[in-house]
Formats: structure tokens, C-alpha cells, sequence
């Protein structure tokens, strides 16, 4: 595993409250890669995945212990800007959460917002993205459109291109395609393995066949613990432990 | 509920295989007595037995790619079923090598053979060792599948032993060239079956752990990795 | 994409076989070659060759073992990946008989032989065979996999005249023992390659129908459906 | 396959207004088999489902033609009785939707309507249908709780235990799977497989292994065709047309 590493939690622990959530996660997530988390519901996966660009701080009661490292550097300092941070950690959600205005106007929000006015390089930067996006082609005649009027798989390509308009260094997405038909889905795997060329990538995935597809590295998380991670062929084919093991071949619940 | 219909399905292909294993001992048995004992009769039932093997092999393997296709299992239970693929394959060629063996006795123009204490100790050790190894698939019993593998080495002495006598015979008395060298070819099949119940052991091993006997081999041979792939004399 | 990925690493282990394919009929031809000239030096070559052929065996097996577990596969992407497993555990044996047909060269204390017009026949027609058999697996050419599969019994015939011509040889002269055992050994292993290279055809025809000609002859001979397994003489 | 034919739909054909939805489909449903329909997004699966009821109804604008036989009869003659036939051939829908009523309510719903009024026998009903929906134990001592308070998958369970309550004889399901985590997937497909021992059951559905693990017969819909009928085993393994293959091996799109 000679990769580099972009981001690194160490001796993560996340408490609701009372309620240890996630237990002690040492995880290295590296560079231009995907990294998969898969593991059953209330795993502690998508408040993982959470912590990795402090969104979690919105959660009321949820509390952060150890580190999460992005190139070296803990995001949980008192000195780091975390609108700043969400920039270079983008997040992509379950359910296509598009803004209620143009194609347009969702893909320049993000840079309106870091504070890029000019017209043409917000031309530019849309058009860049909804093509980093796959999205291009079908839409570039209506940038106009409400975002509403695309279908669900669209809505989601435009998602991914609102979140790398801002140009992160890291993706996370979270359960991208469990919204989705098969055909959007496989456009968005497509785009994720596209995307992994130029940034990190993490996915939070209930879909197994999904994890085995596209990713990398697999982390399999149960109860709040982080049990088995390592390479995804290394997981599929022969992992090391038990749990792992039920969980992949369906012998879980 | 599909996971316990995949497994029930897999437990009767493993029930399967088994089966055709305990065919193939059988056509060790009967081809070596029908050998033995110059009966020709004896040997053609082995011969209409093979074919049977044969079709088993494609039933089973044709469950084992329905069980791919439709549950796509990952894992110990994809290995299973490869394994699975791959040591009916092997139980196949040893059906083939009893069937030749009895092509051999067909063939024949002996009507009768001395007694061959070498031939019938192989062929006690190659039941044992067949055996043997339907029980390490059947327990996942590593132990045993590598003992299976390691027991092969013995065959090849034995063979060896076989070949000298007869050889032996040979000068001493020309007119012993038919039953010496019929007697040789029958052991290679017998000393051919015990390589392959090695590389049953050895499958059994790498469904058990993810790792192959011969690879381990390899590695303390070559270090594999370091390999550059040597070309052999002409190219193509 | 992810389905570009996974095409193109089948495009690659494919290649992968070809490559080995062209490595085993580099094996035949220089272990067949060693033989004829009682070339021990070339023999060794043959059987250094053979480890990296085995080596090659499981680094494809486990690359479609990844390609399975990774992208599950199914229909003919499924059939195909299987039909690799099997062509490469097929090549591999191919290997094992040069490697055999070496380890005579090596053994023997003969320093040369008579040239042997069959011998090369043979060893001609099984390189030819096998280049059409990978080539029908390439270009996924049902009707050359046929043809190879057909092809078989050409060298059947061969090794047949072989083996008389090699008893002629005996009975004109106890001298030539050695000379001809080791030669209808050889061949033994020219014409158990031929097998092997026939079922390699067969195996394409499996792979681009999803029917085997061996099971179409099974069922011309029996139809299938009908047959009771009956027990050979000795239960276990 | 010398299944008994439970339904069978003669040259149907569907149309929204001008929209041609669902072209002459012959398609025969075994007894006690599961049938899966699978294809891409508006190949028609659901409309086709929906048509086996006679649901198809309430939309708007929908002409049927052709016939759908229920034990021989055609359900669109003019003398069938709707509410009957969906009592006999009952649905469950891709989102749960217990009604606003206690667990115990959900389930006596459809007894009640077809005319049960006795308590001992509705409570013979209720425990029985929760039982076959494998859902009993979760909930037997808490019958009278809001059917809103159970998990996604308990209340698409739930949901089942009601379709069963009328004892029909056909089940319909229509995605029902898609909104649920792995584990409430599985325990679903679970239930399917010991459904189909007392019904025939239909399942659309968009996720390929489901139709593989659990399905007797596949049909393939593509653009308002049924392109391939077949055993599930034989579309998995060997399909006869390059249609199928290219859609079950994610050649599409």
C-alpha cells in the first residue's frame, strides 16, 4: 500500500451524547483513489464520513475526539476555516439535493460564494464542471432550466458538479445511488472512477456489487468500529476477518 | 432465506462431488483388478463407467456456474465453487486414467499376469489418498489436505520401483516385453492419478485458506516476484 | 466505465492466455526437438520454461478470481471468464507434457537418435492445432474450435503407427528397447497434449454457446436424460 | 416448463393516449413461482404490473387491450368485480405505506372490508398474516403502536402481512426493496421465497442479483416490448436475445 495519503483520522471517536458512535477509527484514505465504506445500517458509516469535513458539527450533541488529518494537517484545530475546509471536502448526499433555481445557478453557487463574480470565468467554471460531471451534452442548450427539470440520475451529475465547481481536493459522497435507477447508477460510478484521476474519493455504499466495482480500498465498518480495512480485492476475495466475511456474502441479519 | 437456498444448493453439489470422488475410486479399483486379473469383461465396465464420470463432471459444473451466475458469491464461497470447478476436473482425468487402464487390459493379448505387489500397494495408497482427500474438501480439514499433497512423492518411488522390475524382466527374458511394458504404461497412469489427487489437496488447501501449496513452493523456489519471463528457444 | 474497466482487464488476461498458449507450443516444439537430438542442455531449458508456465497458470486463475468477485459477472462475460480458468489449467498440463517428454531427454543414456518422420508429424500438427485453438478462443471462431476438436483423432492415428512401428523395432533387434520405450513414451505425451488441445476446443465452443461438443456427443451416445447412475462393482 | 399457468396476459396492449406503453405482451405467470420483471426505467415493467390488477385503471387516460386471464377468465370482461379481483390479486408498492392506524388496524383493514366483524376470528387473521410476513415477533407485543413508528423495512413488511390478510392469490410487488437497507432487503427476499409456497408472486424489480437470487421466471421489458421470457437460470446464463445479455451484464446505457 505505498499510496500517498491525503487524509487520515486517528483514534477517531464520535459520542451523541451518551451514545459512542464511532469507536477509536484509525483510517488512512489515499490520494486519487476511491475509498468504500460499506457496512450495515447504524455501522456508524455515514457519521464517518461526516467527520471527515466537519459536518458533523452541525449535528447538536455530537461530540469529536482524536484527529482527522487532511495533507498532515488536523481539521479539528482551533485556527481551521471550516467553509474553507467544506471547499477542499466536498460532499455529494443520498438524495439529489439540487437548489431551487437554474442548472446554472446551481453549479456558479459555490463559486459565487468564494467569491468569483466575473461573468466569464463563471461561464467557464460551469461549463467545466457539468462536463467534469457528465452532464454537459444534455443540458448545455437549457443552463436556464430549473435544476427540478432533470430527472433524478441528472439531478445527481449535477450535484457532483455544484461540489467540484469549488475545485476540493477531496469527494465525499454518501450513498450516491441508492436513489437511483440502474442505468443513472452506473453513470455515476462511471463518473467516480473518471473523477478519481484528479481527486480523492470516498464513498459511503450500501451496495456491496458497487463497493467491489469502483473502489480501491474498502473499509467495513460495524457497531461503531472499524473492523477490517484493506484493499477491495483483498476484501472480496479473501478478508481477513469473520464479520467481514458474513457481512460480504450476505450470511448477515 | 436465499442465502440458505444458495448454501443448500452448494451442500448438494459438495454432496455431489463426493460422489463422483467415490466413482473414481472405485474405477482406480476396478480397472486395477480387471488389470490384474486379465478380465476383460470387468475392464469394458469401466469403461462404460468413465462416461458416466464424465457427464457428472458436466452436471456438476454446470450447477457450480448456475450458482455464480445467480447468487454471485464473493469469498470463501466463491473459492468453494471454483474449487469445486476445478477438483471435478481432476476427478475427471483420474476416471480417464482408469479408463485407460482398462484400454490397456482390452487390448491385451495376455490372458493372465503374475501377481505385482507393487501395482496393488499404488493402488491400495492411491484409494487411500482419493479418499483422503473428498474427506479434507468435505471437513475443510487443511491438515489433511496437505498431507494428501505430500503424500504423492511416495507413488513416484513406488512407480519408479515399478519401473525398474520391469525393466528387469525385460532382460531377463525378451518375451516378457508385452507384459513389461503393458505393466509400465498402466502404472503411469497409476503414478499420473497420484499427481493428480496432490493437486486435489492442493485446491483444498487454497479454498481453505486463499493460498496454493504449489505457489508457497514457488515462492521459496523463485521468489516469485522478482521473475522476468525467460523466453523459451523459438518464438512465436 | 466500470464496465469499460472490466472489459478492459478481460482484454488483458486474454492476452495473457495467448501469451501462455504461445509459451506451452514453444514448450512442445523444444522439448520435442531436445528429444530427437538428445539434447539435455535444451531439455533443461524445457523444464526451467515449465515452472513459468505454472507460475502464469495461477497468476491468470486469480485475476479472473479477482474479475468474478469484483464485478460479478454474468451470462457470456461469466462463461468466459470460467472457460479461462479451464484453457489455462488445459495449457498448463500441456506444459507438464513437455516437461515429461524433457525429463526423458535428461534420463536417457542414449546420445542420439534415428530422425523419426512421425514424431515430427505429430508435433507439426499439435503446434498447428493449438495456434487454431487459441486463435478460435481470440476471435471467438466457433467453427475452427470445432475443427480443432476434430483434428485430434489425426494424431490418435499417429501415435498408433507410431507405437507399432516402435514394437517392429523391438522384435527386429532387443537392442532397440530402450531407443523405442522411451520413444512411444514421448509420443504418449504428443498425443495426451493432442487430447488436451481438443478439449481446449471444445472449451471455446462452451464459451461463445453456452453448449459443449463433448455433451452433445454424450447425448447422441445416450440421451443423457435417461441414464441411471449405475454403481461400479466395489461401493464405498 | 410445465408449470400451471396462474395468469397469463393475451396481446396486451397499453396505451397513455397517444403513448403506445406496453406492446402485445404474451406473457404466462406460473403457479407458486416467482416471476421477476426486470428492464431499464420506462420499459414498461410497472405499467405492466399494474395492468395485472386492473390498478391500471385509475390512471388517467389508459386504454387496455388484449386480454389478462386469471385462472382463464379475463379480468377486464365486464362482469369481474374489481374489488374481488384485488383481493385476489393483491400489491405492495416500492414505499412502504402502512396507513395512519395501529399495526394491528393495518392488517384487519382488508378483512374488515370484505365484511369480518368478529374480533376472535381478526385476531386469528392479524397474527396469522404477521407470521407469514415474518413479522410477528418484532411486534406482537406491541400491536396497538402507530405503524409509523416501525423501521423502513418492518413497515414494508407490515405492509405485506396486509396484502396476505385477504388471502389473495397472486401478490404483486413492485420494487419493493428499493427503499430499504441490505438486511430489510434480504429479509424481504426471504419472505418471497416462502411466499411463493402458498402464492404466485410478481416482483418488479431494478436490481438485477434480486431477480437472480429469488425469481423462477424472468421477463425482460425494454421500450414497451417483452424481449425475453425465460427460467431466471437460462436469462443468467445463456440468454437468447443480445438485448438481454447486454442489459444483465451492464452493457447498457
Amino acid at each position: 500500500m505505498g499510496e500517498k495519503v491525503k487524509m487520515e483520522t486517528k483514534n477517531l471517536n464520535l459520542y451523541y451524547g451518551d451514545f459512542h458512535a464511532l469507536k477509536n477509527i484509525n483510517l488512512p484514505i489515499y490520494e486519487n483513489k476511491i475509498t468504500a465504506l460499506i457496512g450495515p445500517s447504524g455501522c456508524g458509516k455515514s457519521s464517518f464520513i461526516r467527520c471527515l469535513n466537519r459536518l458533523i458539527d452541525l449535528v447538536p450533541n455530537a461530540r469529536v475526539e482524536g484527529k482527522v488529518l487532511l495533507d498532515g494537517k488536523n481539521i479539528y484545530d482551533e485556527d481551521v476555516d471550516v467553509v474553507e475546509l467544506r471547499k477542499r471536502v466536498g460532499m455529494v448526499f443520498q438524495k439529489p439535493n439540487p437548489f431551487p433555481m437554474s442548472i446554472y445557478d446551481n453549479v456558479a453557487f459555490g463559486p459565487r460564494i468564494h467569491g468569483i463574480k466575473d461573468k466569464e470565468t463563471l461561464d467557464k467554471i460551469v461549463e467545466w464542471a457539468l462536463k467534469k460531471a457528465a452532464l454537459w451534452d444534455e443540458v448545455k442548450d437549457n443552463l436556464k432550466k430549473s435544476a427540478f427539470e432533470l430527472s433524478g440520475g441528472q439531478q445527481q451529475r449535477l450535484c457532483i458538479a455544484r461540489a467540484i465547481a469549488v475545485k476540493p481536493e477531496v469527494i465525499l459522497l454518501d450513498e450516491p445511488t441508492s436513489a437511483l435507477d440502474p442505468i443513472s447508477t452506473q453513470k455515476i460510478e462511471d463518473l467516480m472512477v473518471e473523477l478519481k484521476r484528479d481527486y480523492t474519493v470516498v464513498v459511503v455504499t450500501h451496495n456491496m456489487q458497487q463497493a467491489s466495482r469502483v473502489s480501491d480500498y474498502t473499509a467495513f465498518f460495524l457497531m461503531g468500529e472499524l473492523i477490517e480495512f484493506d484493499k477491495t480485492e483483498k476484501i472480496f476475495l479473501n478478508p481477513s476477518r469473520k464479520e467481514t466475511e458474513d457481512y460480504i456474502s450476505g450470511r448477515f441479519g | 432465506m436465499t442465502k440458505e437456498v444458495f448454501y443448500s444448493k452448494l451442500k448438494e453439489v459438495e454432496d455431489e462431488v463426493i460422489e463422483m470422488g467415490n466413482l473414481c475410486i472405485s474405477a482406480l479399483h476396478t480397472s486395477t483388478e480387471a488389470f490384474l486379473n486379465c478380465d476383460k469383461e470387468l475392464a469394458e465396465k469401466v469403461i462404460k463407467g468413465d462416461d458416466l464420470i464424465d457427464i457428472r463432471e458436466m452436471e456438476i459444473e454446470d450447477k457450480c456456474i448456475k450458482l455464480i451466475a445467480l447468487y454471485q458469491p464473493v469469498a470463501t464461497d466463491l473459492r468453494t465453487i471454483l474449487t469445486i470447478i476445478k477438483i471435478i476436473s481432476k476427478l475427471e482425468k483420474i476416471g480417464d486414467c482408469a479408463c485407460k487402464i482398462a484400454k490397456i487390459t482390452i487390448k491385451s493379448k495376455l490372458d493372465m499376469r503374475r501377481e505385482n505387489e507393487i501395482i496393488i500397494t499404488m493402488v491400495e495408497r492411491l484409494e487411500e489418498m482419493l479418499k483422503d482427500a473428498l474427506r479434507a474438501f468435505k471437513n475443510r480439514d487443511e491438515k489433511l489436505a496437505r498431507d494428501v499433497y505430500a503424500r504423492d512423492k511416495k507413488i513416484n518411488k513406488l512407480y519408479e520401483q515399478l519401473y525398474r522390475e520391469m525393466i528387469s524382466y525385460i532382460l531377463e527374458d525378451p518375451r516378457n516385453i508385452t507384459m513389461a511394458t503393458e505393466t509400465i504404461f498402466m502404472a503411469k497412469y497409476l503414478e499420473r492419478s497420484g499427481d493428480i489427487i496432490a493437486s486435489i489437496g492442493d485446491r483444498v488447501v487454497f479454498m481453505i485458506t486463499g493460498e496454493r501449496i504449489k505457489e508457497e513452493e514457488f515462492e521459496q523456489k523463485y521468489k516469485v516476484k522478482e521473475i522476468k519471463y525467460i523466453k523459451l528457444k523459438k518464438e512465436y
